[in-house]
């Protein structure tokens, strides 16, 4: 990850975590890239309590929960901070069921997951199992859909296909999204 | 027997004049004291995380003015950061250094307001916040000058600051530091040992270390809880890493501990802005961009055609709230896939009702005015 | 004391104007009811008429003095300096809808306003001006003034009450729990001045200090101040103005009224005020006198004078201190001024005695006092805060930490002092 | 009561009191017959004035409208909201029998008594009396009372402390 200036906090890579977690845990990672390791769903509280108390992670922050609609599935991402040992991670747990997205919630080892998940809800649509109190929070109670879905108010024609390209950009082909 | 009393629901908000704009906190009352606190927020959510999704890279700076309209420099920063990390670009060293200084300047800014709608909280009739707003003003000045906005700022850009400051800035600037810590000493003076202030915020609110923690609480809210993080010294960015400053904590995680904490760091802001200002290197402040092959139609877009590569970013800077944090995701289009920010003032909230249970309506306002919230990023 | 001119045209004092008018309508062949019933009247439009324009004075005076305080302007637009904001407040107010919320209990909600009027004013009635200008000159005047001002909290229930509204009734609640302890206080510190002079009439506690030449400040700055925080407290002023604490419930009891019905309620608690300081000067400085200037000067203009300048205090706090908890200034009440004030009537009571028995000239009688009650005052309020702050060490002020050290957790340490 | 104004005061007073003593009675909203007992008070007030009984009369606006009324609104206001209307009862019936039979009786009484007319001059300063009487001659009932009083207010205060209470905070 390219980091702006000399950085202090040491970025624990996808890879070495997902390495970690496989020693303590076989079977719980799904995958690992550089940026995070992504999590199997049943796996993800004994994961996240162990990293929260294991001495050499410690990560008791939770800075950062959010969820992302991939298109074909919604994944949860996890940053997460341990404060003693200033070191930084990041992990994710996939949800691939998309009328009914399912993630185990992990207030029980983090609180400060409470605010977020019910955000990540609220605008995203991910069911977390276990949350205490799993309410709308900025849309009002009944509220028709999940706006920060890719697939919410679809247009006549298809998804609307947002930027795409810059005006008067080429139309060489694109990679990613494209 | 015992008296029985019904329990009362009570709105505070969304309207009302201690909630910091249009917030509600539903608090259900047995005579006084607090049994159950529930926040309802929302009215100012204007979806931004969605509308960013439409917009380049260089659209979205304006959004982040607007999530945190006291500290809109910090809001710049943060994003622009997510977005460099997302492309590996290097601003050059004197656009490191006004971003720090405009950052300083706008947490004095913010503190400014913070401690001055704090002593109004606890009762104080716009005294405080009115000779505090006189010391924001000079600082709004300043920002005036740098880049023609008070409020919403829009200075930072990807790569660096949107323009240089004019020559009168830096002798502006030196003459406000200068002035400052008499301007502190007075506060401190009216409010640090004031007995009411003492008695109104000593014991109320208190986070225990391991609770700030495990809330997620960030910014001066942790450090109140005695825990010595500070985003500015753990992953140092800008040019942070170049000054000396010390962290402000607090001991005791009350709410007075909240507002001594904001004070002293008011005075390390000004401490940072002396070297800052002595530090400063001449250079260009804007670093050459990898834009995207754009062919200009009818006025030269080039420069803001930026295009990152496929990855994602976290960038996270302190803000004057706390961690303020921009998860960006590129799929390689001019607009960012997805747009999060990790918000400070609303994940702050988390132990809200933790503090205020047991307490007094009037801990309630005492206690939010402690946590200080800006709904524009609670709700986004 | 020289004899007044009692010459309609001696301003020093306007009962001589009223009795000549008054002699005037008696030598028409009026019946005699018809002198009294006009007396009365005028005293009440005076009263009246002060009231009004010292409270339209009053809103200027302060909006500009707190404005200077507060590092702005304030009121500069309507007339010369903005002398007719309060003017052209009050025009807006009058012609304002009067609305009531549909929930309300419409009997209460417009009688509130009326009720909480009628006590802050009569208070006057038994308030020597000057020499002679006094209203209701009562036996029981120090008891009537307590009577009355007790009868605002019902006042401030209805309004609370019949709103409808939960700020508001919360406010009501704040006020009545308030108002009890604290008339408890104004009581046993008026019970001390009463003692000391032996009498409840006001015109003779004037006189009483007239004639030794003392105010009673200096004999019982212990009584004096706990007046002056009850005072506080029954005005509704910062630091204690919890019942309309505008940061926690709004605006109080008052939350639901807009249009001439607040008008009233902001008029009386400017009434209220001017009656805290009236009473102030009256019993504690003196009155309408100040050691002989009063034969060149009028009576009234002394009076007014100091009164005004008691009502600055409560300005100059308000623009300064933040606002108390209700537990915590019911605690002040019954755990720290409750007992200074017993201990005062106590002492007071004492010292009365001792000039009776001892038959000690007033010359020497009173400097000792004055200093004995001093040195009590200054005692008691020592010692009684030191007794009850060591009861909680943790309430100090202190500064934050500074570290360098990432990651440390300094929680309990001992903090750095002021 | 020898001079008309005293004697339309009188009247006024009179007809103030009653109607306001009939209003706690009819208004069937708890708290309006709380605001007109508060008037039925000051009435009574008014009465003592004529009679030129004014440390009296203050007294009783203090004491009555001023304390006690403010003690009656408490209790309503923490009442819970259902029971707070002035609702009809079954002892409607037996308390009008009773109110009839004391009216009745105090009215015979007051008529049948051979009221004696005192010859002495009234008290100009009757807080110095009172005050004088209750500390001098009446010294033994004064503080029986205040004794009484005192134990009743320990009592009621035991009596809504909450089990196990601590005291302080």
């Amino acid at each position: 990850m390219p980091s702006n200036g000399p950085s202090v906090t040491k970025a624990i890579a996808g890879l070495d975590i997902a390495h970690r977690i496989e020693q303590k845990f076989p079977g719980a990672v799904e995958e690992a890239i550089p940026e995070a390791a992504t999590m199997k769903a049943d796996r993800l509280a004994e994961v996240c309590a162990f990293l929260r108390d294991d001495p050499d992670l410690k990560f008791e922050f939770l800075s950062s929960l959010t969820a992302v609609d991939r298109l074909e599935y919604f994944e949860v991402v996890y940053h997460l901070t341990s404060i003693r040992l200033n070191q930084m991670t990041a992990i994710k747990v996939k949800a691939s069921d998309r009328e009914n997205p399912r993630v185990p919630s992990v207030t029980g080892v983090w609180v400060g997951a409470n605010l977020q998940e019910r955000e990540a809800y609220d605008l995203m649509g991910i069911v977390f199992v276990g949350h205490p109190d799993l309410r709308r929070m900025f849309l009002w109670d009944g509220f028709d859909g999940w706006p920060l879905r890719k697939d919410y108010l679809v247009g006549p024609g298809g998804r609307f296909p947002g930027l795409e390209r810059f005006p008067g950009e080429s139309q060489e082909p694109l990679g990613g999204r494209g | 027997m015992t008296v029985q009393t019904e329990p009362f629901v009570v709105n505070l908000g969304p309207q009302h004049p201690s909630t910091h704009g249009v917030f509600r906190l539903r608090l259900t009352l047995d005579g006084e004291r607090i049994i159950d606190a529930d926040m309802v927020m929302g009215y100012l959510h204007r979806s931004m995380e969605k509308l960013a999704e439409e917009r380049t890279y260089t659209q979205n700076i304006p959004f982040t003015d607007r999530t945190d309209y006291l500290a809109a420099m910090t809001g710049n920063l943060a994003y622009v950061i997510a977005v460099e990390q997302l492309c590996g670009i290097e601003p050059p060293d004197r656009a490191q250094w006004l971003r720090t200084i405009m950052c300083e300047l706008q947490r004095i800014a913010s503190h400014c307001m913070a401690v001055g709608i704090f002593a109004n909280d606890c009762g104080a009739w716009q005294t405080p916040v009115m000779h505090m707003l006189r010391d924001r003003e000079k600082v709004l000045d300043l920002f005036e000058m740098a880049c023609g906005a008070r409020l919403t700022l829009n200075y930072m850009r990807i790569g660096g600051v949107s323009r240089d400051v004019p020559p009168e800035f830096m002798p502006t600037a030196r003459k406000l530091i200068k002035d400052l810590p008499k301007k502190l000493d007075e506060y401190e003076d009216l409010l640090l040992e004031n007995e009411i202030i003492v008695e109104r915020s000593r014991g109320i609110g208190v986070l225990t270390p391991e609770q700030a923690m495990a809330h997620s609480v960030s910014g001066p809210m942790l450090r109140a809880s005695g825990v010595a993080w500070d985003i500015r010294k753990a992953d140092p960015y800008a040019a942070y890493d170049k000054v000396d400053f010390d962290i402000a904590v607090g001991v005791h995680g009350d709410v007075y501990d909240r507002f001594v904490v904001r004070l002293a760091e008011m005075r390390e802001s000004v401490k940072i802005l002396e070297q800052a200002l002595e530090l400063i290197p001449e250079g260009p402040v804007h670093a050459q961009l990898p834009t995207a092959t754009v062919q200009p139609i009818d006025q030269p877009v080039a420069p803001l055609a930026i295009r990152p590569p496929v990855g994602e970013a976290y960038g996270r800077i302190e803000s004057p709230r706390g961690e303020l944090g921009f998860y960006l995701i590129s799929d390689g289009s001019p607009a960012p896939f997805r747009f999060h920010i990790r918000s400070p003032s609303y994940i702050n909230l988390t132990p809200l009702k933790l503090m205020s249970v047991g307490g007094t309506v009037a801990d309630a306002i005492v206690i939010l005015g402690s946590v200080d919230i800006i709904v524009g990023e609670v709700d986004r | 004391m020289m004899p007044l001119d009692a010459e309609w045209y001696d301003f020093r004092d306007f009962g001589n104007t009223v009795g000549s008018l008054l002699e005037q309508i008696r030598d028409w062949g009026a019946p005699d009811w018809v002198p009294y019933v006009i007396s009365g009247l005028i005293g009440v439009l005076a009263i009246l008429l002060w009231t009004i324009l010292s409270v339209l004075a009053f809103i200027w005076i302060e909006r500009r003095v707190v404005g200077l305080m507060q590092n702005r302007i304030g009121p500069n637009r309507v007339g010369p300096n903005g002398l007719l904001q309060p003017v052209a407040d009050a025009l807006k107010l009058l012609f304002k809808e009067p609305i009531t919320t549909r929930n309300a209990d419409r009997i209460l909600f417009w009688l509130a306003p009326i009720v909480v009027f009628v006590p802050t004013i009569v208070v006057f009635a038994v308030i020597p001006f000057g020499e002679r200008m006094v209203l209701a000159d009562l036996n029981v005047g120090v008891l009537f003034l307590i009577a009355v001002g007790s009868l605002n909290t019902i006042a401030v229930f209805m309004a609370g009450w019949s709103s409808n509204n939960k700020y508001a009734l919360i406010g009501a609640m704040r006020t009545i729990a308030m108002l009890i302890s604290y008339e408890l206080i104004q009581v046993l510190v008026l019970l001390a001045a009463v003692l000391f002079v032996g009498s409840m009439r006001l015109g003779d506690i004037v006189d009483w200090q007239a004639d030794h030449a003392v105010w009673l400040l200096f004999l019982q700055p212990l009584g004096l101040l706990g007046y002056i925080v009850a005072g506080a407290v029954e005005m509704n002023r910062s630091p204690t103005d919890i019942a309309e604490a505008e940061s926690e419930i709004v605006a109080g009891y008052h939350t639901e009224y807009g249009g001439i019905k607040f008008g009233f309620f902001y008029q009386a608690e400017y009434l209220a005020g001017f009656a805290i300081a009236a009473v102030i000067v009256t019993l504690y400085m003196g009155g309408w006198t100040l050691w002989g200037l009063e034969e060149w000067v009028p009576g009234w203009l002394i009076f007014l004078t100091k009164l005004y300048g008691v009502f600055f205090i409560y300005i100059w706090s308000r623009a300064t201190l933040p606002r108390l908890r209700i537990d915590q200034l019911m605690a002040f009440a019954w755990k720290f001024l409750l007992p200074l004030s017993l201990v005062n009537v106590m002492v007071v009571g004492g010292e009365k005695l001792l000039w009776q028995e001892a038959e000690l000239s007033s010359g020497e009688a009173l400097p000792l006092f004055g200093v004995i009650n001093s040195a009590v005052a200054v005692i008691l309020i020592g010692g009684w805060a030191w007794v009850l702050g060591h009861q909680r060490p943790e309430r100090v002020a202190h500064r934050a930490l500074l570290t360098k050290e990432l990651g440390t957790i300094h929680f309990g340490e001992p903090a750095p002092t002021v | 009561m020898d001079d008309t104004g005293t004697v339309v005061a009188f009247y006024l007073l009179s007809a103030l009191t009653i109607a306001a003593a009939l209003g706690v009675v009819v208004v069937r909203n708890l708290v309006h017959a709380v605001v007109s007992l508060i008037l039925s008070f000051v009435g009574v007030a008014g009465l003592y004035i004529t009679l030129s009984a004014d440390f009296v009369a203050v007294t009783q606006v203090l004491i009555y409208a001023g304390a006690v009324s403010v003690l009656i609104l408490f209790a309503i206001v923490l009442t819970p909201t259902g029971d707070r209307g002035n609702q009809e009862t079954f002892l409607r019936l037996p308390a009008l029998l009773l109110a009839l039979l004391v009216a009745f009786t105090l009215g015979y009484v007051a008529i049948d008594t051979d009221w004696a007319i005192s010859d002495r001059e009234g008290f100009q300063q009757t807080a110095s009396v009172i005050g004088e009487a209750l500390l001098g001659k009446y010294v033994l009932p004064f503080e029986i009372a205040s004794v009484l009083l005192l134990v009743a207010m320990m009592g009621a205060i035991l009596l809504v402390r909450p089990e196990g209470a601590v005291e302080g905070e």
